[in-house]
């Protein structure tokens, strides 16, 4: 006889509305009697509900991974085994969707099949990180969950102290605005780096995320380590007809409000005769006059990369935001992408020697200085890098001769 | 592992190739995309450099999905998208047709199988979802319960585009905040220093890891009934909960001293403004499961407040940077109190140097 | 016989050009041979000559004061008195100007006249902060000169961990856009507080600065413990005609980049007739539309003045701004300006009692934090004093209920 | 003081009241001006709501004068402007005139008399003037003379209004700065730590009060020669001179070491954008009297940058921002180094968090 599932009026309350529900489906899986998962569900709905009533979580975690890796599996241990048995022990499987989160209905019908096999039939699509997750794994199946996973394809994900899956924006797949080839920097550099993700030995986490433009739709500049957005160096495209059509749809003074006075360094400037007047060296490549005007402006035609280090939420020093550290990095050429691996991999070398433990790299930057970082990296400061040159007159600047040489000797090689 | 079966050496295939899995008409023409504009709320329109063009319909997913719920998406894609979906950094689906004429059965079918569409443009979109009560072994709250009770909410606002811009709303359980900055932001806040469980403590927590992770100093190793423990100074303490994670024993959660707080004006992109934080503008909100009404109450006067004042183009933390502070606390009946005031690292950059006013 | 000159080979190249030359004048003075200040003006130059030759200077200081006040002077000994021994004592008199620096000739001809006597002949209108300084002065002339100063009306200035002299711009006496009357807010703060000038007992130094409009001609938020600055309440005064005229002069291009996109918080909109469309609730007082339009566009007519406190040089802690801590005071009545007295006075009783010793209220507020100096003064907060509330997760909010109560009880009452 | 008389007892008289010493036209409209415009380079016109008109004529002085110089003024004033003038927060002088006319013969008057006519509107005004080699216990140059040399080469720039607004330039002689913030900014910066004088230490110094100056806790007491003196921990000193004022024997400043630094975009009006601070720009420049060649080099090549380039109304900082930082470098050829990055408090807020790039 089935087993019986446990009261959950708090839950049921979240069965209906119009938006869709995660209760219907947990339930509807608690009750697939001929599935293997369906008393693990109909506790782990009981817990839950004992959640809801009691406003405290109740997992804790532990150790459990798979064969070859240290990393990829979050462990979940029921604290309150003895009240919902079948849910003891609930896993997740953190595994690397294809770049861009595009699937073949083939390829999630062999994931729901694998998982309706070893896992609880629950799967998040997707993670904060970017991650599948397979939620709800007992130690035994673990293994052969990923095996299977394994077998048609996918690979694990990052946790712990260690590289962790990356996210890549649509980008150049149905974006017009993508500035590089976002799928190819996120397979380069994660799967240069797999080691590090697989077995975690880095003093802390270290995220990448990839955006293919300004608007930054992966949210990187919060919440990588390292973050590669798709940025230009000339001019934006312009169609001064097209710029024309907009003005008569929606008005001079509307224009005006909506993009001139929005344009944050005053880039703009609207012709007496409709057209648009832009001072590209004074345009930030912010993306509004672009976003606003789809058909009359594009991003210019050199393309390449801004790299920002250092995102990370509020653990021990507080929000930080990356900080731009290679202000435009081209990626058209087979030797551009190399060089962006190389820039990965030297960053990731500087985090495994120099961070502390449990210490982010912004966390790192903000402890040691932006100029070390950057002589640690070996790359050199430019005037991209700051909001603005410093305010403090708390320096000691005896060798401002010969830093100036390095600068003027740069600009100098820049020109032969 | 109970069972010792001799262990699959694992393919370490890394991140997955998308090309055999993507749409072939994104697949044609990646890289190579023109310009885009929206055909109604939760369909995209995007026309190739080839002329080619693609309709995209975004519906509203529960993240957290049975494998009942993943069949029936692949069951329309194979209907409408020649079998090719896509899920937005927001976890909605996204289906890719070739012809305008299938975008209206496409959303009829979707709404039928119970998916909202929507999502787009000035739309408020799908809440940003964290792990809650359902698996992390630190929440204060709910994620997904959270998640669903708001967008029930919102379901107007998510099918329709009658923002000023696009509002992305985001959820942490906890004060970690595995939920990014937003729009709107919900996210935990204790109230109280953690009370320790001083018989655990010498089994659980490796206690200088512990004493290094508080931001403040405010934790000393202890002896306490002859037993190694920790102890807090609770007039330093700020509650940030850090010393949870490492240190289970350190409970930091209670059913009433965990509250919720509103934060808004986070945004990520770098379109006009540079990206920023988000606010605290409301703390101490009962942790009210299974609907949090408090919580949504403030974010639906927010968000109506926004919808109301806002310019196009706007984003909230724009707005209020035009209409001023003193008028959002006005219009949303939310108090100004001393905590508002940053006293954090860094605090004096958020402080008012000018006379720069509003009246 | 006139003592001789010293040779000066290198202030002599200070001598000439267009620009009006102190070595001039300084020589003049040496000359002056039938003068009590000639040969103290003939070392001071060849000790000042010293200086440029070596590229050092020779002062030291000590204690030199009036009968009555512990503060005013700035004592001057020479390092070098054996070479130059008529300027071995070369002490400075602060003594305040008439508010807004009026002079009648005969009130700078008397002291012109008693400098002539007492002193070196040197004056320089003005310091920094705003004193005349008497510059050369024997420690047996001092009170002399000050006895004769202060015979015509004329009162010592602020030195050493006292209150300051205080500066206020022209203001009310030629200038539109002047928000209250700065020559009373001057006088009424400064002369109710004239003991802490005298009698020097702060913790360190305390600047009051006055300014009429937020364009702020006195640098007050840079430069002032607590800077008052004039501002309005009410909408921009406007003449749309005005507007008209002046978007004729100048094109509407021009007006739109130099005006409509300047607004720092697009308050401005250009209407199709050229007539100017100000959302005043988004307008910051900024003052730049009514620096380009003066005859068109004029501050409203609800007038104050917004009170920012801690501004500082870079001393030990870095440069720092004033923060406002009122955001709107009116300045009309005589209740007016009592209360601007009496919270200047709390301010002030608020140092003397909590700021660490070479502490400025700006560091003050620094280590306690603004809510904590704002509690220790009885002022309420107000979004007003911050550019957005707190960013940061860290802060503990048991008490959130009571302390927004007392928000929703100001409300209340401002309403009854 | 040697002869002992009978001390006067002051008459605490306090500020002096202006209105005696005003020029009648402008007591009489006292609070009650309407507009104004400016006739031509350093000549304002006021115009009252009672009609009344006044012309100001400003006049650059050389701040410290002697007796005589003063007297010239006076008889200008006497002459021209009813026997009343004032003075600026920059030192010049300003002479009301009650009718046009006046303004020309006034102009040449003072022209003759040695005082260049300018300082209004859209051109640089006075340089703030501190005291230097003639007066200060602790300078690093001299105020006085780098004022002169300067306004002697920026001469045209003061009787012209051609930049893009107002250009206020700052000095100060020493890193305590009692100059304030300017568009354009020249400090001393020292660049070694201080040499102790360890004989002097005992009798001249406090030497808590120093230790405690210090803000990175580089100083400590220390024994020297059997007599108590202090120790200066140099990989820490970040050469601020702090300790000098209160300890002469710190001999912080030397004629090689003490160099001069330039500073740009600081700005206290409220105008447009919020006040600003100075940022550092360029610094080991040469303390270099009488005229301090190299120093003014590069004052004009950042003037006239920024008078070729700005746009009307763009202060040098807002220019700076609307150009970007990268452009500035290259236009004024100086050099970007690692020393240009802050790294005093709050310095993370200086760092680029976004993707504004200027290229
Ligand atoms: C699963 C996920 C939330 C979700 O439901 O989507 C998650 C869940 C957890 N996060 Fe997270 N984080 C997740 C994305 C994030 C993000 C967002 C991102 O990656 O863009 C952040 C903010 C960005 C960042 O990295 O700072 C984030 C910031 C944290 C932090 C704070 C790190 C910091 O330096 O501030 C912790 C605490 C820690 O690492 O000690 C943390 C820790 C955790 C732990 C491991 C809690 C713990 O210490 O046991 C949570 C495990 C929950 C569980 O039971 O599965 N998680 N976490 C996300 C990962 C899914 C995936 O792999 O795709
Ligand atoms: C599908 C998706 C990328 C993906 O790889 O999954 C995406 C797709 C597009 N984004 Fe985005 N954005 C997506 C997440 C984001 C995010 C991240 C997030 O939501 O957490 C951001 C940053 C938000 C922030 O600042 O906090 C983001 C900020 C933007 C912006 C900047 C808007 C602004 O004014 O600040 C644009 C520009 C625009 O709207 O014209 C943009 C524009 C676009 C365009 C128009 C790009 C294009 O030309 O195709 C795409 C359609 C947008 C629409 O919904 O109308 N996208 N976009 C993501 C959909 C999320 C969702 O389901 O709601
Ligand atoms: C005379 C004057 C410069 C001038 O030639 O104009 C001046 C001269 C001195 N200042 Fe100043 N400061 C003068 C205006 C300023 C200003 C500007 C202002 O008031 O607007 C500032 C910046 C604003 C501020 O208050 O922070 C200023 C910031 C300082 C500081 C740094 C204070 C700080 O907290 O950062 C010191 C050092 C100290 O107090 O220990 C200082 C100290 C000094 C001393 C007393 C140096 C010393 O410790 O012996 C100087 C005496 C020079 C002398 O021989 O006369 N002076 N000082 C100004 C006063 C004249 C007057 O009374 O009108
Ligand atoms: C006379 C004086 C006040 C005084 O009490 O002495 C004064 C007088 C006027 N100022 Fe000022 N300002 C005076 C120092 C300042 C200062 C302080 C300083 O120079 O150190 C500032 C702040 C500078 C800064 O931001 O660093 C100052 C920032 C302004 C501004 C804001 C300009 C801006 O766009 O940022 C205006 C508005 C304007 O120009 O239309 C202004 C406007 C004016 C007006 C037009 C006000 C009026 O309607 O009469 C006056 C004539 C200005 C002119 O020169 O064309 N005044 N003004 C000061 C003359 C100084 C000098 O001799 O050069
Ligand atoms: S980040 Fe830019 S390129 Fe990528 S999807 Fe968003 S708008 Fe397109
Ligand atoms: S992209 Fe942004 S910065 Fe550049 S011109 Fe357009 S609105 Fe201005
Ligand atoms: S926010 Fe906190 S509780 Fe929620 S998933 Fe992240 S770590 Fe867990
Ligand atoms: S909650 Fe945070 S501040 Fe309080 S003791 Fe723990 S780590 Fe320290
Ligand atoms: S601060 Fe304002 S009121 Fe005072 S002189 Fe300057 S512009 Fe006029
Ligand atoms: S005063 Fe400033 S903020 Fe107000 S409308 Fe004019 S330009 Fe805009
Ligand atoms: S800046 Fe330094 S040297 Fe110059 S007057 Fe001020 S304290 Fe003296
Ligand atoms: S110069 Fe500054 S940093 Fe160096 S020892 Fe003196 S006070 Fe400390």
């Amino acid at each position: 006889m089935a087993k019986k599932p446990h009261e959950t009026p708090l839950l049921n309350e979240l069965e209906h509305g119009p938006w869709p529900s995660f209760v219907a489906g947990l339930k509807k899986l608690a009750s697939d009697n001929d599935k293997p998962y369906a008393n693990m569900m109909k506790d782990l709905l009981g817990q839950l509900e004992h959640s809801y009533e009691t406003r405290m979580g109740y997992w804790k975690g532990g150790t459990v991974s798979v064969f070859g890796y240290g990393g990829g599996v979050i462990p979940r241990f029921s604290e309150v085994a003895e009240d919902y048995p079948d849910s003891s022990e609930f896993h997740t499987l953190r595994v690397q969707p294809p770049a861009g989160l595009h699937y073949s209905t083939e390829l999630l019908r062999n994931m729901c099949d694998i998982w309706e096999k070893h896992g609880s039939g629950l799967i998040a699509l997707h993670g904060q990180s970017g991650d599948i997750m397979f939620q709800g794994c007992s130690s035994d199946n673990v293994q052969k969950a990923f095996d299977d996973l394994n077998a048609i394809g996918m690979d694990m994900g990052g946790a712990g102290p260690a590289l962790r899956t990356a996210m890549s924006c649509v980008g150049h797949a149905r974006c017009e605005q993508s500035c590089y080839d976002e799928v190819r920097a996120h397979r380069t550099i994660i799967n240069g780096l797999l080691d590090e993700m697989h077995r975690p030995a880095l003093p802390y986490k270290f995220k990448f995320k990839f955006s293919g433009c300004p608007n930054d739709c992966v949210n990187s500049i919060h919440r990588a380590d390292f973050a590669v957005i798709g940025i230009w160096r000339d001019n934006i495209q312009v169609d001064q007809e097209k710029v024309k059509e907009h003005v008569a749809r929606v008005g001079r003074k509307q224009m005006i409000d909506t993009v001139i006075a929005n344009c944050p360094t005053r880039a703009l400037s609207l012709n007496d005769d409709d057209t648009l007047d832009i001072d590209n060296s004074s345009c930030v490549r912010c993306m509004h006059c672009i976003n606003v005007m789809t058909k009359a402006l594009s991003p210019g035609k050199e393309r390449g990369a801004t790299i920002l280090i250092g995102g990370k939420r509020s653990l021990k020093i507080g929000d930080q935001m990356g900080t731009v550290i290679i202000p435009f990095m081209p990626l058209e050429t087979d030797e551009d992408f190399n060089r962006l691996y190389e820039l990965a991999e030297t960053v990731i070398e500087f985090f495994a020697e120099s961070a502390l433990e449990h210490e982010r790299i912004g966390e790192t930057i903000d402890r040691i200085g932006l100029a070390n970082f950057l002589e640690g990296i070996g790359v050199d400061v430019d005037p991209n890098m700051v909001r603005h040159p410093r305010t403090s007159s708390y320096v000691r600047t005896d060798d401002w001769d010969e830093e100036a040489k390095k600068w003027f000797e740069r600009k100098n090689a820049a020109i032969e | 592992m109970k069972e010792v079966e001799k262990p699959r050496r694992a393919d370490e295939s890394g991140v997955m190739d998308p090309f055999p899995h993507m749409h072939p008409l994104l697949k044609k023409n990646y890289g190579q995309w023109d310009w885009h504009d929206r055909l109604r709320p939760g369909v995209l329109h995007h026309v190739a450099k080839s002329g080619d063009e693609v309709w995209t319909v975004r519906a509203g997913t529960q993240r957290q999905m049975d494998v009942h719920t993943i069949r029936k998406l692949c069951d329309i894609a194979d209907e409408f998208a020649d079998g090719h979906l896509r899920f937005t950094t927001r976890s909605n689906a996204e289906f890719m047709v070739t012809s305008r004429d299938k975008t209206e059965p496409l959303i009829e079918r979707l709404n039928k199988a119970g998916f909202p569409v929507g999502g787009t443009g000035n739309s408020v979109s799908m809440i940003s979802h964290t792990q809650g009560w359902l698996h992390c072994d630190i929440p204060g709250t709910d994620a997904s319960g959270v998640v669903k009770a708001l967008m029930d909410e919102l379901h107007h606002e998510f099918t329709h585009e009658e923002m000023p811009n696009r509002v992305r709303i985001t959820t942490s359980c906890c004060q970690i905040n595995c939920g990014g900055q937003g729009d709107i932001a919900i996210n935990v806040q204790y109230t109280k220093p953690p009370k320790i469980n001083h018989d655990l403590v010498a089994n659980v927590c490796e206690r200088p890891a512990v004493v290094a992770r508080c931001p403040v100093a405010a934790i000393r190793p202890a002896m306490v009934n002859g037993k190694p423990s920790l102890e807090i100074d609770e007039k330093k303490c700020i509650c940030c909960g850090a010393c949870y994670p490492p240190c289970p024993p350190m409970q930091i959660n209670g059913p009433d001293s965990t509250k919720l707080a509103i934060w808004v004006g986070g945004k990520h992109s770098n379109a006009r403004s540079k990206p920023t934080f988000h606010k605290l503008v409301a703390a101490g909100l009962p942790n009210n499961p299974p609907r949090w009404p408090e919580v949504a109450e403030i974010v639906k006067t927010i968000l109506y407040a926004y919808k109301e004042d806002a310019r196009a183009w706007e984003r909230v933390g724009e707005w209020i940077d035009r209409i001023g502070w003193p008028r959002f606390f006005e219009i949303t009946g939310l108090a100004f109190t001393r905590h508002h005031i940053d006293d954090w690292r860094g605090a004096r950059n958020s402080l008012n140097a000018s006379t720069h006013i509003h009246f």
